[in-house]
């Protein structure tokens, strides 16, 4: 979603800023890089950084433009939104990425710069954009899954520092993160206002541990987490107490619009003819060029035009938000169409490649083939995480409907 | 919604406004009951001649508006959320074959009548109850086209058909050598056979200006069919709030709730597709061919599940003649079959894309 | 389904039983009829009966086989389910019908069999068994759809009589009927417990005025009713005051395992390859004599194996019942199913014959066309009637699940 | 539930017993850990063999009970409730390709072995990802056997191949000539690719007896899909009702109730079409295989919906290794892919029915 900045006028004229930002580039990124992926960016944990990487996360955190929008004082690189495309134009141009990225720069962040004091956006920002320091979500509870205002874990008033102890349960790269942001109850009589949002500063802490939850794809990018007796200063409320509700979706609002730009980059590595050629590739076509099965390929065409008018509900929902229209209507179902199309596609995949679509690990199997079985399998959280296709479905109906016999 | 420009956020406001206050559905129901020769609400026609909507797709030379295809969306849309029987649908992809075509007779003796509404244009193409542009069998020969076409909108009435030959699109004008046989369809439309047996035809353009208006007019149809999805969405969801059973709204059972969330959805996917379509043939861009099979197919599928949505979630009323369901039903069907359905849609749409 | 009285011994051997229900039906067929359709059965409302349609009919009325298996006191055959299977098979092989039916046969008598009186049973059951007099279901109201607990149509105890008042939908064959069984309110203190089942021998009657309703489909099989200061004598109770929801409930069980009798004779009249060959008439075959459009041809394939899953579901719900099993699971899913099948194949119909399946009336369409049309808008009255497909599936969960958020 | 006789009553309920006493999931789990060779339970395998249900479709003078194939679906639909990894459905149709075919010496030297469980018999058919009996380049020279097989079950220690070349189907046993490669899969199992170099083969018949023995592993495969199907939906089942959200169980929102209710009838409809198959071998019926394309096809799709839905009404935690969602679903994929797809079987029937 674009914000009012992007209307704002650019600082300088464009064309001075991209000239400023292709030198700066040409300068400064290390050509063994170019085309590589954001081993940071995602949530697979992290890779061994090589000296290159090293680099360009310095010099781009340094110069603030991991976080371009965000103010200077914190360290962001305090550009306008039109620059920040630009900036993101040249990158591409050169076969460059932003190295700096993960929950912090994504969810974290924008609602610490929004909520925060300043003496806490002076302690945490700077870190962000330098790519220091890795963030991790502590919300699900596992009797506060799709209901998360029932959370349990207790933060207790002890004077100057909170008690914490509790479970939290699908914390996303919980076995690699330093600090930890989370929803804790602050007040046991009240549901949603009894709601605290505070920083826990070390995830190595005595009383912290995280166990890794084994998915079904063989991933664990997720994490349970005891507190036991963990001690956080008061001065890691944000807000006021009883204010984490208010701030704890304003940030899932963050959440959900990343994912939605997911789903728009899902929509564009999904774009051109990948599962059609694959189709053709494995199952052959025929004498006209057309996929050979057609019971296949009349499916592989409803999904290649369901991708296609999904790309063009992203792009007509950008629009929206840049014009004086106000938010889309069409940003509700993003997360729910996103789900599907990717879920479409990988069970496509899999039925594409037949048994090869379904090889673990080992031999008589291509990279793409395991790969191709970890992604659909994977792929069945899209529609759980994140606020579930049911709890989307819910938001609609209220949207639409007016009413809901629950929430 | 597509980012309108000023002309065209006041365009679609007073359509909207226009049909809501003067072509509600009870005026369709007024006009099928009254079942006239033409098979449209002749005043209502007038008046949209007054406001110049005959005209958006006419250049300005020739006294039209020249908005565009995104513009006469707007207005088909609206006109589509209340089944206003209108031939505008039919009128703007003729006027634009007219307009692209080579007669300059053409273009001085009818366009300038069409914007005000005072000639009724429309498009014989089909020659059987399915799309089939590959099979046309209509030939002219020493400037005489004849052949017989199939389920042409406004055909009762229509002061000049935009007719597709086996070797591209003519203009018949007037009676000599046509004659229309009457069709009763479940949308209560003019949907006329009309034959042609050595009518006086012009030349305009070969079978790709035949499919170039094609495309434009199942553009507009698409339009139509969004603004029928929008409201037939919207009284259903209406009556969801009111209608109580077991004591409590219906909108209150989350089963129904869910099912109006999956409509919204796709309504929302019909709209971005629909619109692209019309963009792009303002655009003129490259592939305006796909962005009108993705519109019509998608927004086929969405009509169809909206429409039927309709009736199921109305229950037991749904089913009666008295209620609107029926009618958005029934409208549905024909302008799924028109044009080609969605299937045909999907492989014309594969084919473009060497799926 | 079947019920016990299948399994029990019939009463003389079946072979011998055949061959006097041939030579009956020899002796008294009008050889004029042979291969017509049953006009009294259907909803549509009578046609003008031909003499030999009268003669056929008084002849199985008399002998009591239009409703073979009921007691030969009322009027009834007194065959066993053995027997009523070969005279079914006999008629069959003849080229005959059973001339007597509707809702009498389908619903009220079988009711009134098990709840009435000695006294209601002569006065009703024989003129059914006849076949002379038409009854309607007066149970719907504009209130009371899905919800049919919420009647209010009022019988008010006036000592000797009730004075009943109120408004009825739906009232299938209203316009036609001599007759009327109703769920009336006696008591407005309760919901369920205040409904009685109560008999009106008078559709033309003072007071009584049935008004049909136009359905989209051009027909008018339905009416609305309304009562106004209709008087009924105590006797025509069935059952005890506050017995209404019970009773009713029952007859509503007829109703839909006739309404599955009717997804069996739509699996039946669908079987074969009739849409598959309308397939071909309209949109041609390809090279290889297969249905050209691959799209429509997918969707045929499905439905038609959707069809065959149907009929073999009926098939082993009757072996079910008819075995020691008890009723079938199945049952449960029929009506859906049924009416799933009905509606896609409708619409595929529709499809297949483009815009001449949409004719309405007039020159220019083939019978079958105008009746592909009315067919397809009658047949969105199938997922709605008899219990909604959400009522079914409320059902089917409460069965499954073991509880409901209402009902 | 098909009309079952006093054997097969008592099979199936033993069948069941033994699969919720002795190889519950847990069973399954602890193979998958501990990833044995032979890549099935030996251990079960070898109470399978005592309780004779290797010989169901074994000829009773083999040492057989010959109760057919609705007895032996019975039993391995029990078996895939549970996911029991038993090599009991490639044996049953590799037992009935020895007793169907020419050799009296296969049948003498075999069938007692494998009505016991000392001998494990399957089929290796495939020669590519994607069932296809119609590209077979698998050929027999002189007694000797040579191609490669793919995604053989079983394959990493049966003792015999019931093998498709070309020309018919074959028996190889023992070693010679025979190299087994493991391949890993999603659901733990044996899948082997087995190549064959001048195997001393054993001909059996024709390619006619082929396909009737793929049909018949296809119907068995239907049955251990069924089960599977009946188990996921009845542990999503359990799970809805004692989960608790927004302070009441998952059961109670209606949304969730209707998609039970979708499946729940699905699953009535998979369980007619399975049976259906069954019976039609053991009738000897002349639609034999339309009845297993039927089953194979309906019951694909279920069991996709409803292993799919499992995971998906599991939330969370349906995406962790420690629920069996994921087992259900990773097995569902492979048995959806073997003996061919939904798509595969929908193409076949059509072709029989002359679609």
């Amino acid at each position: 979603m674009a914000t009012a900045a992007e209307l704002d006028a650019p600082t300088k004229p464009l064309d001075t800023f991209r000239h400023e930002a292709r030198d700066w580039i040409e300068a400064n990124f290390p050509p063994a890089l170019k085309h590589a992926g954001n081993a940071m960016a995602t949530i697979e944990g992290p890779a061994d950084e090589s000296a290159d990487e090293t680099a360009w996360r310095t010099a781009m955190g340094k110069k603030g433009w991991g976080v371009p929008t965000w103010p200077q004082q914190y360290g962001g690189g305090g550009l306008t939104s039109a620059e920040a495309r630009v900036l993101n134009e040249e990158l591409g141009r050169a076969g460059a990425f932003n190295p700096i990225g993960g929950m912090g720069v994504m969810m974290f962040g924008p609602t610490l710069l929004e909520y925060g004091t300043d003496a806490q956006k002076q302690k945490y920002i700077p870190d962000i954009a330098m790519g220091n320091v890795r963030w991790c979500q502590g919300y699900s509870e596992p009797n506060a899954g799709s209901d998360l205002a029932n959370i349990q874990t207790f933060a207790e008033d002890k004077g100057d520092h909170y008690l914490v102890n509790g479970q939290k349960t699908w914390t996303s790269g919980g076995q690699w993160a330093d600090k930890c942001f989370a929803l804790v109850r602050t007040d046991k009589s009240q549901k949603h206002a009894g709601i605290s949002f505070l920083l826990i500063d070390d995830m190595h802490a005595e009383g912290v541990e995280v166990r890794p939850i084994n998915l079904i794809s063989g991933f664990s990018p997720f994490c349970e987490t005891f507190f036991t007796n963990v001690k956080v200063p008061k001065e890691n409320l944000v807000g006021q107490e009883g204010q984490g509700w208010t701030i704890g979706t304003r940030l899932l609002q963050h959440e959900r619009n990343s994912l939605s730009g997911g789903g728009g980059s899902a929509a564009r590595m999904n774009a051109g003819n990948g599962i059609t050629a694959l189709a053709k590739q494995y199952r052959g076509a025929d004498e006209h060029g057309r996929i050979k099965d057609a019971d296949l390929r009349s499916r592989i065409i409803r999904h290649e035009m369901d991708q296609r008018a999904f790309a063009l509900t992203l792009r007509r929902a950008a629009l929206d938000a840049k014009s004086n229209q106000g938010p889309s209507a069409a940003t509700s179902i993003m997360k729910n169409v996103g789900a599907r199309i990717t879920q479409d596609r990988a069970e496509l995949g899999v039925e594409i490649m037949g048994m090869n679509g379904l090889g673990w690990e080992g031999e008589g199997f291509s990279s793409e083939e395991i790969n191709q079985t970890r992604v659909w399998l994977w792929g069945k959280a899209v529609s759980i995480y994140g606020g579930s296709t049911e709890i989307q479905n819910n938001v609609i109906a209220k949207r639409i409907l007016g009413m809901l016999d629950h929430q | 919604m597509a980012v309108l420009n000023e002309e065209q956020t006041m365009l679609r406001d007073m359509a909207r406004e226009w049909a809501d206050n003067e072509s509600p559905v009870t005026a369709f129901r007024n006009m099928r009951n009254a079942a006239p020769a033409e098979g449209y609400d002749s005043a209502a026609w007038s008046e949209i001649g007054q406001m110049g909507w005959g005209g958006i797709v006419v250049p300005e030379a020739y006294g039209g508006s020249d908005f565009g295809y995104l513009s006469l969306g707007l207005v088909v849309e609206q006109l589509g959320r209340n089944l206003a029987a209108s031939p505008l649908a039919s009128v703007g992809p003729a006027a634009t074959a007219i307009a692209m075509g080579s007669s300059d007779a053409a273009k001085n003796d009818w366009l300038g009548k069409i914007a005000t509404g005072d000639a009724v244009a429309t498009l014989a193409i089909d020659e059987g109850p399915v799309h089939d542009p590959a099979t046309i069998a209509t030939a002219v020969a020493d400037g005489k086209l004849s052949g017989t076409k199939e389920f042409v909108a406004e055909g009762d009435s229509a002061d000049l058909f935009v007719v597709a030959a086996a070797d591209g699109l003519y203009l018949v004008a007037g009676d000599e050598g046509v004659t229309r046989h009457s069709r009763t369809m479940a949308d209560a439309r003019s949907h006329a056979q009309i034959v042609f047996d050595h009518a006086p035809a012009t030349r305009l353009g070969g079978t790709d200006l035949t499919q170039k208006i094609v495309d434009r007019a199942t553009a507009v149809l698409a339009a139509e069919m969004l603004g029928m999805a929008e409201q037939a969405f919207a009284v259903t969801n209406d009556y969801l709030k009111t209608r109580v059973q077991f004591g409590q709204p219906l909108s209150t059972f989350q089963a129904l709730q869910h099912r109006m969330a999956k409509q919204f959805t796709e309504l929302e996917l019909m709209r971005s597709v629909v619109e692209a379509a019309l963009e792009a043939i303002d655009a003129g861009r490259s592939d305006i061919d796909q962005a009108v099979s993705l519109a019509k197919a998608v927004g086929g599928e969405t009509l169809k599940l909206v429409s039927r949505e309709m009736v199921q979630l109305h229950g037991g009323i749904g089913m009666t003649d008295e209620y609107d369901a029926g009618l958005y039903l029934k409208r549905a069907a024909v302008l799924e079959a028109m044009w080609g359905n969605a299937a045909y849609h999907r492989e014309r749409f594969a084919r473009l894309n060497d799926y």
